[in-house]
């Protein structure tokens, strides 16, 4: 059986072109880098300072100094380059990212996205995901459709705190890939199996659903 | 004259209620050694103003878990447990900064300026309390500088009179602390004369560094 | 995938009305042969970002004195005497800005920034049409972004994939304008594989650069 | 005799203390350097891009990448560091230099400078100067007395167009060594031979005239 993270991460994959600059955050997003068509090359940055972000190094072989914005050990290819902070999210924030793809708590209908603190629960802190939902060309929302206990997490509006406003363009799950238009989410492809009516029930926001839709893969 | 000094040079420096700025991201590029110097001389009330607060046994972590803090400015708490607990039980006061704002505040501080216009927040409750600004269609933040008393600087290698460099990842936040505080203290890893780095690898100069001890 | 590209792709790339960036201070690190290609290829109105108007022969300023120039955006005119005699004149409008205010407002374009506020200016006409901010007995003005259509990069260094080293003083301006437009093309002394490269000694990274070629 | 610009540059020498980062204008500021006291080390500051700005090389021993900030060969000397033009004037704005030294056409009783255009006459552009005298924790003037015409420089209110309002710290000329405070120019030392009542005729602004003098030097 495919993964969640395996549908998610071909159908983002594809939505790259050769040479963009891209920012994976922690978790599923990361797995988009293992779905690259071969005639796509990515560069990917990390937002602790570097671009040229390469695999995992083979144990034994980490640099204490070489990490990425998870604290994990990583590598850096030929030709990255290393830079401060404020380099680091002038990338980020000056809109030379071709895309970041991000997890999420919630997300709506107006594109805003909330997935960085649940009052009184959990409050990790945005980290550097405010500047990459702001800066980035395109905002790429990478999660499972619905939360663990099964209540939607695409809203008509989000309750949580937000991490940024009107900026979500893309949201792919395990069930669909949707654009966020100015009239409202777009149901754009299904995946193999899933119909308009059984990802409607896991979605809060009503889908606007076009007379045919593609098949996601 | 180099700057190189003994250990005991550095703890006289540290007292309570300072505000610190430390390196590092996720303890990578954190100077460990200035931080346990801290830790020993239990100084108390510190204002901290780093990327995160580290891990519990790691980084600014120490400090957190040793209850030497009052307030920390930073981007992100998540990976030391003990952090959330002490700002829910109201003991430490936490801003939470954008890591791209708090790169820039820093560096306004540093380079003399007032503030930035930044997109960052706009429309969450990051922007609480700030002036807001719109022009050709874009809003915009004011966000206003962070000055310190010390920063504590990890290099991996430093020239008696001061000038730095980085290793990857571990520069981050770094070379930004170094302009801002009014002493500046680094751990390096390497120790070299001056005048043995070329003038364009450096990545900070020397001018801004006050004290250098072996990390 | 090189980004070293033929003299004639270059050739194509600027046309009349373009707003241009170039590196240099007083035409050291300016790169010559991209400046002879606009001069060779006779765009006018151009609008021109740079620290100065270099000198009669040399620089920027040879745009100047082929008239190709709408209107130059600098710090200092004094070293071309042919810039003044067209301001004056009437057919060249020069707009000064403190350095160090032209650098931040350079910077601010390509680090998502909506302005600075800085002190620089104020009290003096600079600060005439300007936003003005007082806070803890500081005055500021705000400074907002300048962007561009093209940059023009003299590096020391790039390699094939873009990334840029710098000697001494011929790197001021060039790793910010680097970040400010939208399409860069770097005049590098010498060309070397992608990969060959220290990852700490490169100033200007790769993706921010277009197109290259040889100085 | 002593030429002005060693009576000058000597003054100006002694209000640095060993370690200062100084920025010394083009022209009569650059000759500050040649008079410094062995026991003081200055680092100056090079605008276009360094620190560890050492003398003039030797014929044919110039760097076509290494020139100070009127454009002439200079050296950097060892553990100097290079940088870009933002780092350059965020050390001059962030209050990093100990002092700038610049000339004037104009100087006033509140501190007001003028230095940097004649309207309709000669307008150069004010190039780093302005990020200078606002940036600098002192600003020296050194410049001589009058200008060629006879006519006095020191105001009671600059009327050229200004390079910064209230800024100048510190006035030194080949007749004295003034100090410019909240009640006005404070005359605090006399070259050798000068009298206040020279110095005064000299100067539009009123000089405010202590007891004892001290003689400059």
């Amino acid at each position: 059986m495919v993964s969640p993270k395996e549908i998610i991460g071909k159908r983002i994959a594809k939505l790259f072109k050769d040479g963009d600059l891209v920012n994976l955050g922690i978790g599923m997003p990361t797995a988009v880098a293992n779905y690259l068509p071969n005639d796509v090359k990515i560069t990917l940055q990390s937002e602790n300072g570097f671009v040229g972000l390469g695999p995992t190094p083979l144990e034994g072989q980490e640099d204490k100094d070489v990490v990425n914005a998870g604290g994990q050990p990583v590598t850096i290819l030929p030709g990255g380059a290393c830079f401060d902070s404020a380099m680091s999210f002038a990338i980020i924030r000056g809109g030379h990212l071709a895309a970041t793809v991000l997890g999420a708590l919630q997300v709506d209908e107006q594109g805003n996205l909330a997935n960085w603190m649940i009052p009184g629960k959990m409050v990790p802190g945005m980290g550097g995901a405010m500047d990459l939902v702001a800066g980035a060309r395109k905002v790429i929302i990478a999660m499972e459709h619905a939360a663990k206990d099964g209540s939607p997490k695409i809203l008509k509006q989000c309750t949580l705190p937000l991490t940024a406003s009107r900026e979500v363009d893309f949201i792919v799950t395990e069930l669909g890939f949707m654009e966020v238009t100015t009239e409202g989410i777009v149901l754009k492809e299904l995946a193999p199996g899933v119909t308009a009516e059984d990802i409607q029930a896991k979605t809060e926001a009503k889908l606007i659903i076009p007379q045919t839709i593609a098949v996601m893969g | 004259m180099t700057k190189v000094v003994k250990r005991e040079d550095v703890y006289d420096k540290f007292c309570d209620g300072q505000i610190i700025m430390i390196g590092g991201f996720l303890a990578v590029g954190t100077p460990e050694v200035l931080v346990d110097i801290m830790v020993e001389k239990q100084i108390k009330d510190l204002t901290v103003i780093t990327n995160d607060t580290g891990f519990v046994g790691k980084g600014t972590g120490k400090l957190v878990v040793n209850k030497q803090l009052k307030k920390a400015i930073v981007s992100h708490i998540g990976t030391n447990q003990e952090t959330g607990k002490q700002m829910n039980a109201g003991e430490l006061e936490v801003e939470l900064v954008p890591q791209g704002t708090l790169a820039e505040r820093i560096r306004c501080a540093g380079a003399g300026l007032g503030g930035v216009l930044t997109p960052t927040g706009v429309g969450t409750i990051v922007e609480e309390g700030k002036e807001k600004f719109t022009y050709d269609g874009k809003t915009f933040l004011l966000e206003k500088p962070l000055f310190a008393d010390i920063a504590l600087i990890k290099a991996a290698k430093a020239d008696t009179g001061g000038n730095l460099v980085y290793r990857y990842s571990a520069r981050n936040f770094n070379p930004l602390i170094a302009m801002a505080a009014k002493l500046v203290i680094v751990e390096a890893e390497e120790i070299v004369e001056e005048g043995s780095l070329d003038p364009d690898e450096i990545i900070t100069p020397g001018i801004f560094v006050n004290m250098i001890i072996k990390g």
